[in-house]
C-alpha cells in the first residue's frame, strides 16, 4: 500500500476544512473567495477519484484504511476507511460540491466568505461521516454536519429560514442524541468505539448484556438515522428545510445529508445488529413504503417547485430503506445505487429551481408556465432530470429503484408491489410540475423575457446530466464495487436467513 | 438540678428573646432580642464550662456585632416593618417544611444523638489550652480567617461607600434619553 | 461460430442521429437536419435490410452479447440483442415504415418551428423502439418499452405550447407508466422464480412447468401482468384512454408510434412472451377477452367522432384490440400478420390524413371537409387503398391478416369471431364515413382565409416528399397481404412452436383441414365490410340529414358515444379527482400539518407553557425561595433519616 | 504521615508552606493590590491593578504547578495537596487568570473604578483553592465563607445598578442561610463522629453502621453545598443573581466556585464515604437537570438563560455523583473543568456586548452579531456548542464521560433523563446562534474592537475547551489519579 | 446533670426560629438577625458536643463561627446600605425586580 493510499482518506476528509480555514485569511474580496472556493472543491473532486481509480473491487472489507490511537481514554481512534459504498457516497459529495459552488457564484452576494467556509466545512463532515469507522468519529461528524447546514439555512434561507433552521437542528440533534447514549452504552460494555471491534464482539457474544439491551441499542441509532433519510412520520423537517434553503444548502441536505441516513442503517444498524435488523425490518419496510406513497402524493399537491422535489426526496429515500431492510443482495445494491442515484438527479433538480428563483425570486409552481420558449436550454436540462428523477432506463434513477423493488419483493411480494407504485406517482407529480412550469403559453409577462443558462450555470449542470446518464448506461462501474460490499455487510444475515425463514 | 433548673431559665429567656425577635415589628426591638438570646446563650455556655466562649459571646457578639446591627437600623432609619403578603411560598412550603425538618431533627436529637448527661462545667476551656489549640491544630484556620476579615473590611468599603461620580452623568444620560 | 451481425448498430444508428440533431440541430439549417435524420435512420433500415438478407444463413435464435449492464448478486441484465423471425419481422416494420414516415415528416414539418427537435425526438424514438425489439432480455426490452413511452410523451407533447398538447403528453406517459407498474411486477416475479429476465432462460424455466389449466399459478400471475403492461402500451381495455388524446402530436407521428409501431409494442410482446401465455389459459382468455372488447368498444366511439384523427386513433384501438384476440387465442402469427398490415394501412391513413389537414390548412373536424377528392387526387388514392384495406376487403392487406384472425377466433369460441365480425362491419362503417365526408360531396369548410402557418391560401396537394411514402405504403397496403397467413405462419413457426409448444403438430394439420368452413366464415366477414360501406353511403353519401336524425332518436346513447361513454370523465372522477384532493387534504394539510407538525408544534407550545411554570417559581421574591429551601432541606432531611433508620 | 512526627512537631515544617503556596501567593497579591489602590491616581490605578492581579494569579497557577511536586499533608492535617486539589487549584487560578483578562475591558466600559474588585477576585481565589484542598470541615466552611463573601460583594458592584445590589442582597442573605444549614451539619458531624477531620469522619462511617445523627449532619450539609452547586431545589438564587450581577463576575462564580463545592461535595461524599446519598443525588440530578433546561427555554436575558444553563450543567455533574467512584470522580472533574473553559468564554463574550451598563443583554441585542462581529460570534457559538455537547469540544467529553460512567453503573434511568435533558438543552443554546446569524440587527448595537485582554482571554479559553474536546486523555488521566486518594 | 440532647434542642430551636425569621420577616435587617440566630444555634451545639465528646476543638470552632459571623455582618450590613441607596426600601417584598 502506498503511502498515498493511506493517507488519501485524511487529504479528502480535511482538505475542505483547511480550505476553508485559508479562507477566513483572506481579504473580502468575494471574486477571490469564490475562486478559491472552487478550486478547494475541485481539488478535493480529483484526490478523491484517487479512491475508485485504486479500489480493490473484487475485495470486501474495508480500504484505505487508517487507525490511529487519538485519546486513549475512552478509547477512541482515528480509523477511517471506505468500502465500496462508502467510497461512492465519498465521491458524490466530492462531485456535487464544485457544482454547489458554482451554483451559489451569484445568488449568495452577502457574506459570501462566511458562505464558502460553512461550506467547506460542511463537506469535510459529510465526507467524514462516510469515512468513520470509529463510532466516536463517527458521532462527531455526523453531529458536525449539523452546525455548518443549519447556518447555512438560517444565514442564507428564505423568509422563514429561522424556523426552518431550527426545526431541522433539533430534529436532527434531538434524534441523534439517542444513537449517542446507544454509542456510549456499546463503548461502556465493550470498552471501544470501533465499528469492527464492536462488530467482532457483538458477533462473536462477548459482550455482558446484550440481549437485552440489543434492541434498544437497534432502535437508538435507527431513531437517528430515520429522522435524517427523513423515514415518514418524521419527515416534516425535510420540507421546511428545503423550502428555506439556499440552493447550495438544498442541493447537499438532499443530495447527501439524507444518505448519511441510510449510509448509517446499512453500516450500523445492519452491521451491528443484525438480528434485530431482521426483526425489526417489517414495520420499517412498511414505513418505508408510506414513505414512498405518501411522499410522492404529497409532492404531487405541492404548488411550490421546491417543496414539490423535498416531497419527492422522501419518496425516493423510501426506496433506500425498503432496499436496504430486504436483506437482499439486490435490495442492498440498488439501494446504495438509489442513493448516488438521488443525490445526483435531485440535486440536479435543486440547482435548477435555484437558477429560476434566482430569476424570479420564487419557487410558487403557479408563477411560472411555459418557460419552454423563453429558456429552452434550461426546460431540457429539467427535462432530462426530471426524466432520470422518474427512473427511465438507461438513466440513474431506474438502476437502483429496480433492484431495490425486485429485491424488496423477493423478501415479500407486497412490498415490492406497493413500492413499485411509486414507479407511477412519480410520473405523476414530476411530469405534471413540468407540465406547469414549462408548457403551455407564458403566462406572466415577466417571464417572457427570462435570460436562458448561462455558461456558469450549464457548466454547472452538465456534469449532474452527464452523470445521471452514464449511471443508467454503465452502472457497472459503480455495481461492481458496491456489490462485494453489500455482500460482506449480508453475510452474516446468510445463515439468519435459513434460521428464520427456512429458505 | 440547679443545673437544669439554670438551663431551663435561661434557655426559656433564649426561645421568648428568639421567639420575640420574631413577633417583634420594628428591627431595633429584634434586635434587642437578638442580644437578649445571646446574652442568655452565654450563660448557656458557661454551664457548659466554656468560660472563654461564653465571654468572647458577650464581647463579640453581643458586644460588637450587635452593635453593628443597632448602627445600621439607626443609620437607614428603618421603621415599623411593613406587612406585605410577598410570599405564598415562604408561608405554603418554608414554615411547614421548616416544622417538618426541625421536628424531625430535633426528634433525633432527642432520641438518636448518642449523647449522654453533662454536668455543669463538663469541659472547662481556659484560653490558654484553647490559645495552645488555635496557634497549633488550628493554625490554618485561624490564619485564615485574617482572609476572611480582609474581604470582609474591603466589601465594606467598597459596598457601603457612595457609588463614585460616574454616577451622576450616567443619570443623567438614562434621564435624557428617558 | 455464427457471424457478428453488428446489431448493436441497428438501434444506436438512430441514436446517433438524435443525438447530433439534439445537440447541434439549434445551428443546422434544414436541409442538414433532415438528412442526418434520414440518414441515420435509412442506415438502420439499410443494416435491416442486410441482416434480412443474411437471414437464411443464421442458427435462429442468433444472441449477440455487447456488455454486462446490472449485475447484482445473482441477478444479472446485459446490453445483448436477440433475433429471430419475430424481431426480424418487426425490425423490418419499424424500419421500414418509420423510414417512409420520416420521409414524409421533411415535407410535414418543414415549415413547423422545432424542425431539429422533432426529428431528434423521432430518431430517439427509433433508437428505444429497436432496443424494444431486439432486446435479448426483458428488462432490455423495458428500457426500449418506457424509451417509447418518452419519445411518445415529448412527440405527443412536441407543441408545447398548446396546453392540450402538453396535457395529452403526460397524460400518456402516465397511463404507460400504470402499465409498467404491471409488467415491472411481471419481471419481479420472473427474477424471483426464475433467476433471470434472459428469454432464453426464463422460456426455458417456465417451459418446464406444467400447464396451468387447473388454476391459476405463476405463469397465469407473469401473463396478467405482462398484459397489465401491454394494455398500457397498446391502449387496451382500459388504459386505452391516452390513445386518442395522443393526437394533439404532429400527425406523422401518430403514424409512426400511435399506429404502426409503438402501439404494437404490446402485441408484439404478449407474441414474445407466447411460451408464458401458452401455460396459462386464463391469462390467455383474459387478453382475449380483453382485446375482443376493446376492438368492439372502440370501434362504436370511432362511429360518432368527428375528428378526422380521432376517428383513426379509435380505429388503431380497435385493430389493436383485433391482434389481441387473435394472441389471447393462441394465433400468435396471425396476431403479429395483421401487427404487420397495420402498420401498412394504418400508418398510411394517419399519412394520407396528414396530408389531408396539411391540404385544408389544420382543419381536423370532418364536418368542415368534403369534396377534397379533386383537389388532393394522390392523397385520395391512396387513402381510398387504405380505407379498403382495414375494412377487409380482398385483396387488400387488411382482408387476409384479419380474416385470419376471425377464423382462428371462431375455432375457439364463436363469441369472439361474432363480435370480430361486427366489429368488423363498424369499421368498415366509420371508415367509409370518413371517406365520405372527407372527399366527397361538397365543401363545407370555411374559405381558408390565409392561414398562418401554411399560408398557401387554398386546398392543395402535398409536395412529393410525402406523396413517395403514401404511394409506397399503398402499395404495400394492397399487396401486403398477399405473402398470405400460411405462409407467414410457416415462417414464424419456428418462434411459436418450435422447441416449446408441444401441439404444434396437431393445430398444423387443423389449418389444413378445415379449408371449406374456412371460406364461410369469410364470406360473412366480408359481407359485413361490405354492409359497412353500403351504410356509410346511404348516410353519408345518399342522405346526409339522416344522421343527425339517428343521433336524435338514440339521444343518450348518441351523446355517451360522442362523449367516448364519459371515460375519460369517469376515471377523473374516480382516481384523479380523489388522488390529488386526498393527497392534498388529507395527507399534506392533514397528516402533515395537521397531524405530525401540530403535534410537534403542540409539543414545543407545550414546552414552553411547562417553562413559563416552571420559571413561576422564579416569583422574584426572596422569602419564596428561602421556602422552597427549606421545603427542599425537610425533604432532604426526612430522607436521609428514612435512610438511617431503615 | 507519620504520627510520631506530628506529635513533636509545633511549628509547621517549610514543605507544608508550599502546600498552600498558591493561596499564599494570591493573598500576597490581593493584598499588595488592597495597599497599591489608595496610592495610585483612581484614574490610571485600573491597568495597573489589573496587571497585578493577573501577574498574581499567573504566579499561583505557577506556584500550583511547583505545589504539585510536593504533595502531602500540611499543617496538622487541615491540607492535603494530591492531584486531586492540584487539579482543582489549577482550574481555579486559570479561571481567575481569565477572568481577570475579561475585566480589564469590562471595568473600564462600566466605569468602575474599584481596585478592591480585583482584590476581591484574588482572595476569594483563596478560599476556592483552599476548598480543594482543605481536610477539615471547619477549614472547609471558612474557606467557602471566603469564597462566598467576596462573590457576594463582588455581585454588587455594578452599584449603579439598583438588580446589582438587589443580586448582592439576594446572594448575600440565601448564601448565609445556606452555609447556616451546612455549618449546622458540620456541628452534627462533629457531634456525631466526634472529629471534623474528613479523613477522621471516613474512618468513622467505614467503620460500622453510621448514626442518624451522620446522616442528618450529611444532610445538612448536603442541603448547603446543593446550594453553592446551584442543584434543584436549592438552585433557586441562581437567575437572579447572575442577571444582575457583573459579567466577569457570573462567568467567575458560575465556574470556580462552583467547582470548589464540587471539590468539597466529592471529598463529602467519596473520601468521607456519606452514607445513603445515593437516591438524593439521583433525584437531585434528574431535577436540576430537567428544571434548568426546561426554564431556560423561554429566557431572553442572556445572562439569566445561562444561569438556567448552569443548574442543568449542575444537573450533568451531578449524575457522576451518583456513579461508582472509579468512573465518577474523573467524569466529574473532567466536567468542572470543561464546563470551567466554556462558560468563562461564554461570559467573556457576553462582558465585551454588554456595554455600558450592560445594556445589551437580551437575545434580540445579539441580533446580527454574526455579521457585525463574525469572530467574536465565531467564539461564542463554539462555546455554546461546547455547552450543548457537540464533538471536539469539551462540552461533549464531559457529558460523554459523565454518562458513560452512569450507564457503568447501570444508571439507565439517570442517562435517559439527562441525554434527553441535553437534546432539549440545544435548543436555547441554538437560539442564540440563531439569534446571531439569522436574525437582522433590529438597533445599531455598539460594539468596539476585542481589545488585547479579552483577546487572550477568550482565546485560552477557546484553547482550553477545544483541547478538552480533542484531546481529553491527559486531563481524565490525571484526574483519575485521584480516585485513589478519595476513595479508599 | 442535664442532657445534653437538652442542649442540641435548644440550639435546634433557636436554628429553627432563625430558619422562621427568615420565612416570615419582611426587614432585611431582621432577617439578617434571623440568620445570627441560626449561627448561635450552631454554636451552641458546638460546645455541647465539646462537652460530650470532651473536646476543646468544638469550643475553638465558636471562634471561627464568631469571626464568620463578624465579617458577615459587615459585609452584609454594607450590602444591604448599598440595597437601601438604590432601592431606599428594607422590604424584602419589594427587593424583586429579577424575577423569572
Amino acid at each position: 500500500m502506498s503511502t498515498l493510499d493511506s493517507a488519501i482518506l485524511t487529504l479528502v476528509t480535511f482538505i475542505p476544512l483547511a480550505g476553508g480555514l485559508l479562507l477566513l485569511l483572506f481579504p473580502r474580496r468575494d471574486r477571490d473567495i469564490r475562486v478559491f472556493a472552487l478550486v478547494v472543491s475541485l481539488l478535493t473532486f480529483v484526490l478523491s477519484l484517487h479512491l475508485p481509480a485504486h479500489f480493490q473491487r473484487a475485495q470486501a472489507g474495508f480500504q484505505y484504511e487508517t487507525d490511529q490511537l487519538w485519546i486513549s481514554s475512552p478509547n477512541i481512534h482515528y480509523h477511517m476507511g471506505v468500502d465500496g459504498i462508502a467510497m461512492w457516497l465519498v465521491v458524490l459529495t466530492t462531485f456535487l460540491m464544485p457544482l454547489c459552488v458554482l451554483i451559489s457564484w451569484k445568488s449568495i452576494h452577502e457574506r459570501v466568505k462566511e458562505f464558502f467556509i460553512l461550506l467547506l466545512i460542511l463537506e469535510t463532515a459529510l465526507i467524514g461521516v462516510f469515512v468513520s469507522l470509529d463510532l466516536f468519529l463517527f458521532y462527531f461528524f455526523w453531529e458536525a454536519t449539523l452546525i455548518p447546514m443549519a447556518l447555512l439555512i438560517g444565514m442564507y434561507g428564505h423568509e422563514r429560514r429561522v424556523y426552518a433552521a431550527v426545526k431541522f437542528f433539533l430534529y436532527t440533534m434531538i434524534a441523534s442524541v439517542f444513537m449517542l447514549a446507544a454509542i456510549i452504552w456499546l463503548y461502556a460494555h465493550t470498552g471501544s468505539f470501533d465499528f469492527v471491534v464492536i462488530r467482532d464482539k457483538i458477533a462473536s457474544g462477548a459482550v455482558p448484556n446484550f440481549a437485552t439491551a440489543a434492541n434498544w441499542l437497534f432502535l437508538g441509532f435507527f431513531v437517528a438515522f430515520a429522522v435524517k433519510v427523513p423515514l415518514f412520520p418524521v419527515h416534516t423537517w425535510l420540507p421546511d428545510a428545503h423550502m428555506e434553503a439556499p440552493t447550495a444548502g438544498s442541493v447537499l441536505l438532499a443530495g447527501v445529508l439524507l444518505k448519511m441516513g441510510t449510509y448509517g442503517m446499512l453500516r450500523f444498524n445492519l452491521g451491528l445488529f443484525p438480528e434485530q435488523s431482521r426483526a425489526n425490518a417489517s414495520w420499517i419496510m412498511v414505513l418505508a413504503l408510506i414513505g414512498i406513497i405518501y411522499g410522492a402524493l404529497v409532492a404531487m399537491v405541492q404548488p411550490n417547485m421546491k417543496k414539490l422535489i423535498a416531497y419527492s426526496s422522501i419518496s425516493h429515500l423510501g426506496f433506500v430503506v425498503l432496499g436496504i431492510f430486504s436483506f437482499t443482495q439486490a435490495g442492498l445494491d440498488g439501494a446504495t445505487f438509489v442513493m448516488l442515484a438521488h443525490g445526483v438527479s435531485t440535486g440536479a433538480l435543486f440547482m435548477l429551481a435555484g437558477i429560476l428563483y434566482e430569476r424570479r425570486h420564487t419557487y410558487a409552481i403557479a408563477d411560472f408556465g411555459g418557460l419552454a420558449t423563453p429558456m429552452p436550454r434550461y426546460a431540457t436540462f429539467f427535462l432530462f432530470l426530471v426524466l432520470a428523477s422518474v427512473g427511465l432506463p438507461l438513466l440513474n434513477g431506474f438502476v437502483g429503484e429496480f433492484l431495490v423493488l425486485s429485491g424488496a419483493f423477493r423478501t415479500r411480494a407486497v412490498y415490492g408491489v406497493l413500492g413499485a407504485t411509486g414507479v407511477i406517482w412519480s410520473a405523476c407529480y414530476l411530469l405534471w410540475m413540468y407540465q406547469r412550469v414549462f408548457f403551455g403559453k407564458v403566462t406572466h409577462e415577466v417571464n417572457q423575457s427570462l435570460p436562458d443558462l448561462d455558461l456558469r450555470e450549464r457548466t454547472a449542470l452538465l456534469p449532474t446530466a452527464v452523470a445521471a446518464l452514464v449511471m443508467g448506461v454503465a452502472p457497472m462501474l459503480w455495481l461492481d464495487a458496491i456489490d462485494p460490499a453489500v455482500q460482506s455487510t449480508l453475510a452474516p444475515f446468510a445463515h439468519l436467513m435459513s434460521k428464520v425463514v427456512g429458505r | 438540678m440547679l443545673h437544669l433548673i439554670l438551663f431551663l431559665f435561661f434557655g426559656a429567656i433564649c426561645v421568648a428573646g428568639a421567639v420575640n425577635l420574631l413577633v417583634q415589628s420594628h428591627p431595633i426591638n429584634s434586635a434587642l432580642s437578638l442580644v437578649a438570646v445571646m446574652g442568655s446563650l452565654a450563660v448557656e455556655y458557661l454551664l457548659l464550662g466554656a468560660e472563654f466562649v461564653a465571654a468572647v459571646q458577650v464581647i463579640v457578639y453581643a458586644g460588637a456585632i450587635m452593635v453593628l446591627f443597632v448602627f445600621v437600623i439607626m443609620l437607614l432609619n428603618a421603621g415599623e416593618e411593613e406587612r406585605t403578603g410577598g410570599s405564598r411560598v415562604a408561608l405554603l412550603l418554608g414554615v411547614p417544611g421548616m416544622l417538618i425538618g426541625s421536628g424531625l431533627v430535633a426528634w433525633v436529637l432527642l432520641e438518636h444523638s448518642g449523647t449522654g448527661e453533662v454536668a455543669a462545667g463538663a469541659l472547662p476551656g481556659p484560653p490558654k489550652i484553647i490559645g495552645w489549640l488555635l496557634f497549633h491544630d488550628f493554625l490554618l484556620p485561624f490564619e485564615v480567617t485574617s482572609i476572611l476579615v480582609l474581604i470582609a473590611i474591603m466589601g465594606a468599603v467598597v459596598l457601603a461607600s457612595h457609588p463614585e461620580t460616574p454616577q451622576q452623568t450616567n443619570s443623567q444620560q438614562t434621564r435624557k434619553e428617558g | 461460430m455464427t457471424p457478428n451481425l453488428h446489431l448493436w448498430l441497428i438501434p444506436l444508428l438512430p441514436l446517433v442521429g438524435a443525438a447530433i440533431n439534439g445537440i447541434f440541430g439549434r445551428r443546422f439549417s434544414r436541409q442538414t437536419t433532415a438528412a442526418v435524420a434520414l440518414g441515420f435512420c435509412g442506415a438502420a433500415f439499410a443494416i435491416v435490410l442486410g441482416v434480412a438478407a443474411r437471414f437464411s444463413s443464421l442458427t435462429l435464435p442468433h444472441s449477440e452479447f455487447f456488455a454486462s449492464w446490472i449485475r447484482a448478486g445473482d441477478f444479472q441484465a446485459d446490453f445483448a440483442f436477440y433475433l429471430d423471425q419475430l424481431s426480424l419481422i418487426m425490425l423490418l416494420v419499424v424500419t421500414g415504415v418509420g423510414f417512409l414516415i420520416h420521409i414524409y415528416s421533411v415535407g410535414y414539418m418543414w415549415e413547423e418551428g422545432g424542425f431539429s427537435r422533432f426529428f431528434s425526438y423521432l430518431n430517439l424514438f427509433m433508437f428505444f423502439m429497436l432496443t424494444l425489439v431486439l432486446a435479448n432480455n426483458y428488462l432490455l426490452m423495458f428500457i426500449g418499452w418506457e424509451g417509447v413511452g418518452l419519445a411518445s410523451y415529448l412527440l405527443i407533447g412536441f407543441w408545447f405550447t398548446k396546453d392540450s398538447a402538453a396535457s395529452a403528453g403526460k397524460k400518456a406517459f402516465i397511463v404507460n407508466r400504470i402499465g409498467d407498474f404491471g409488467f415491472l411486477i411481471a419481471l419481479f416475479l420472473m427474477i424471483q422464480h426464475f433467476r433471470s429476465l434472459n428469454f432464453e432462460t426464463v422460456f426455458q424455466s417456465a417451459s418446464s412447468l406444467p400447464s396451468e389449466t387447473a388454476g391459476a399459478g405463476l405463469l397465469t400471475a407473469i401473463g396478467l401482468l405482462l398484459m397489465v403492461g401491454a394494455a398500457g402500451k397498446s391502449a387496451q381495455i382500459p388504459l386505452y384512454v391516452w390513445l386518442p388524446d395522443a393526437m394533439e402530436g404532429p400527425t406523422p407521428v401518430s403514424a409512426l408510434i400511435h399506429a404502426a409501431t409503438m402501439v404494437t409494442a404490446g402485441v408484439y410482446m404478449v407474441a414474445r412472451s407466447h411460451v408464458i401465455f401458452d401455460r396459462a389459459p386464463m391469462a390467455l382468455t383474459v387478453v382475449a377477452i380483453t382485446g375482443t372488447l376493446t376492438a368492439l368498444f372502440a370501434a362504436t366511439i370511432g362511429i360518432a367522432q368527428t375528428d378526422i384523427k380521432k376517428v383513426l386513433a379509435y380505429s388503431t384501438i380497435s385493430q389493436l384490440g383485433y391482434m389481441f384476440m387473435a394472441c389471447g387465442v393462441a394465433a400468435y402469427s396471425a396476431g403479429i400478420f395483421h401487427l404487420m398490415t397495420h402498420a401498412f394501412f394504418k400508418g398510411l391513413l394517419f399519412l394520407a390524413a396528414g396530408s389531408v389537414i396539411h391540404a385544408v390548412g389544420g382543419e381536423q373536424d370532418m364536418r368542415r371537409m368534403g369534396g377534397l377528392k379533386e383537389h388532393v387526387p394522390w392523397t385520395f388514392w391512396t387513402m381510398t387503398a387504405a380505407t379498403f384495406a382495414i375494412a377487409g376487403f380482398p385483396p387488400f392487406a387488411g382482408f387476409f391478416s384479419k380474416d385470419e384472425i376471425l377464423w382462428r377466433a371462431s375455432q375457439v369460441n364463436l363469441v369472439y369471431w361474432g363480435i370480430g365480425v361486427f366489429t368488423a362491419f363498424l369499421t368498415s362503417f366509420y371508415m367509409f364515413r370518413l371517406w365520405f365526408l372527407t372527399f366527397f360531396g361538397e365543401n363545407r369548410g370555411e374559405q381558408p382565409a390565409g392561414h398562418g402557418g401554411h399560408g398557401h391560401g387554398n386546398i392543395h396537394e402535398s409536395p412529393k416528399v410525402m406523396l413517395v411514402p403514401l404511394v409506397l405504403l399503398a402499395f404495400l397496403s394492397v399487396t401486403g397481404g398477399w405473402i398470405g397467413s400460411q405462409r407467414f405462419e410457416k415462417f414464424l413457426a419456428p418462434v411459436f412452436h418450435a422447441h416449446y409448444a408441444e401441439q404444434a403438430g396437431s393445430e398444423a394439420s387443423e389449418i389444413t383441414g378445415h379449408a371449406g368452413s374456412e371460406l364461410i366464415f369469410t364470406v360473412i366477414s366480408v359481407g359485413a365490410a361490405g354492409l359497412g360501406l353500403y351504410l356509410a353511403w346511404l348516410l353519408y353519401r345518399r342522405r346526409p340529414q339522416l344522421p343527425q336524425q339517428i343521433a336524435d332518436v338514440l339521444g343518450g346513447f348518441y351523446r355517451a358515444v360522442a362523449n367516448k361513454y364519459y371515460v375519460d370523465e369517469l376515471y377523473a372522477i374516480l382516481f384523479v379527482k380523489p388522488l390529488v384532493d386526498g393527497s392534498a387534504r388529507l395527507l399534506w394539510h392533514g397528516i402533515d400539518q395537521g397531524v405530525i407538525d401540530a403535534t410537534l408544534d403542540n409539543g414545543a407550545e407545550g414546552a414552553r407553557d411547562v417553562s413559563d411554570t416552571v420559571r413561576r417559581m422564579q416569583s422574584g421574591n426572596l422569602r419564596s425561595y428561602a421556602g422552597w429551601v427549606a421545603m427542599g432541606a425537610a425533604a432532604v432531611i426526612a430522607y436521609m433519616i428514612w435512610m438511617g433508620t431503615r | 504521615m507519620n504520627p510520631a512526627a506530628d506529635a513533636v512537631q509545633t511549628i509547621p515544617q517549610g514543605v507544608e508552606y508550599i502546600r498552600i503556596l498558591p493561596e499564599i501567593v494570591l493573598s500576597i497579591f490581593g493584598m499588595i493590590i488592597m495597599l497599591l489602590d489608595p496610592l495610585m491616581d483612581e484614574r490610571r490605578s485600573q491597568r495597573t491593578l489589573g496587571s497585578v492581579a493577573l501577574v498574581g494569579s499567573l504566579a499561583a497557577i505557577a506556584a500550583t504547578l511547583y505545589q504539585s511536586q510536593h504533595p502531602g499533608l500540611g499543617f496538622w492535617n487541615m491540607v492535603n495537596v494530591d492531584s486531586f486539589s492540584t487539579f482543582f487549584h489549577f482550574l481555579v487560578t486559570s479561571v481567575t487568570a481569565v477572568v481577570i483578562l475579561t475585566s480589564y475591558e469590562y471595568m473600564e466600559v462600566q466605569q468602575i473604578r474599584a481596585g478592591e474588585y480585583y482584590g476581591l477576585i484574588l482572595l476569594g481565589a483563596v478560599g476556592m483553592c483552599l476548598m480543594s484542598s482543605a481536610v477539615e470541615l471547619v477549614l472547609i466552611f471558612i474557606a467557602l465563607e471566603i469564597s462566598s463573601i467576596s462573590t457576594y460583594i463582588l455581585a454588587g458592584f455594578r452599584r449603579r445598578a439598583a438588580i446589582s445590589s438587589e443580586a448582592s442582597v439576594k446572594y448575600f442573605l440565601l448564601g448565609s442561610f445556606a452555609t447556616a444549614f451546612f455549618l449546622y451539619g458540620v456541628a452534627l458531624m462533629f457531634g456525631a463522629t466526634g472529629s471534623t477531620s474528613i479523613t477522621a469522619i471516613g474512618q468513622v462511617l467505614r467503620s460500622g453502621p453510621a448514626p442518624l445523627l451522620a446522616y442528618v449532619a450529611i444532610a445538612l450539609m448536603l442541603v448547603g453545598l446543593g446550594f453553592k452547586i446551584a442543584a434543584a431545589p436549592f438552585h433557586i438564587w441562581t437567575p437572579d443573581v447572575y442577571e444582575g450581577a457583573p459579567a466577569p463576575i457570573v462567568g467567575f462564580m458560575s465556574t470556580a466556585p462552583k467547582a470548589a463545592v464540587f471539590a468539597v461535595l466529592l471529598r463529602i461524599l467519596f473520601e468521607a464515604h456519606a452514607p445513603g446519598t445515593f437516591w438524593l443525588i439521583w433525584v437531585g440530578a434528574a431535577l436540576s437537570m430537567t428544571i434548568g433546561n426546561i426554564a431556560a427555554l423561554v429566557q431572553h436575558n442572556i445572562k439569566r438563560l445561562l444561569a438556567y444553563s448552569s443548574i442543568a450543567h449542575a444537573g450533568y455533574l451531578l449524575v457522576a455523583f451518583a456513579t461508582l467512584p472509579n468512573n465518577g470522580i474523573p467524569a466529574a472533574m473532567f466536567y468542572t473543568a470543561a464546563y470551567a473553559a466554556m462558560n468563562v468564554g461564554a461570559f467573556a463574550v457576553i462582558s465585551h456586548f454588554a456595554g455600558a451598563g450592560e445594556r445589551y443583554v437580551t437575545l434580540e441585542d445579539y441580533a446580527g452579531l454574526g455579521r457585525q462581529s463574525p469572530l467574536l460570534a465565531a467564539m461564542l457559538t463554539i462555546f455554546l456548542l461546547s455547552l450543548i455537547g457537540i464533538p471536539v469540544t469539551g462540552g461533549f467529553f464531559a457529558k460523554f464521560y459523565v454518562f458513560s460512567a452512569a450507564l457503568q453503573a447501570n444508571l439507565v434511568g439517570l442517562t435517559i433523563i439527562g441525554v434527553l435533558n441535553s437534546a432539549v438543552g440545544a435548543y436555547y443554546y441554538l437560539r442564540i446562534i440563531v439569534v446571531m446569524y439569522m436574525r437582522e440587527a433590529r438597533e445599531e448595537v455598539p460594539l468596539s474592537s476585542v481589545p488585547l485582554g479579552l483577546g487572550v482571554a477568550l482565546t485560552a479559553s477557546l484553547v482550553a475547551t477545544i483541547y478538552l474536546g480533542v484531546l481529553p486523555g491527559r486531563v481524565l488521566d490525571y484526574a483519575s489519579q485521584s480516585v485513589a486518594a478519595l476513595a479508599r | 446533670m442535664v442532657p445534653v440532647s437538652y442542649y442540641l434542642v435548644l440550639s435546634g430551636i433557636l436554628f429553627a426560629c432563625g430558619v422562621t425569621g427568615f420565612l416570615i420577616k419582611r426587614n432585611i435587617i431582621t432577617i439578617f438577625m434571623s440568620i445570627e440566630l441560626m449561627l448561635n444555634g450552631v454554636n451552641l451545639s458546638f460546645v455541647a458536643f465539646a462537652a460530650h465528646w470532651h473536646a476543646l476543638s468544638g469550643q475553638v470552632f465558636v471562634f471561627f463561627v464568631m469571626v464568620v459571623a463578624a465579617a458577615e455582618a459587615a459585609v452584609g450590613l454594607a450590602i444591604i446600605i448599598a440595597v437601601y441607596r438604590t432601592r431606599e426600601t428594607l422590604n424584602v417584598d419589594r427587593v424583586n425586580l429579577l424575577k423569572l
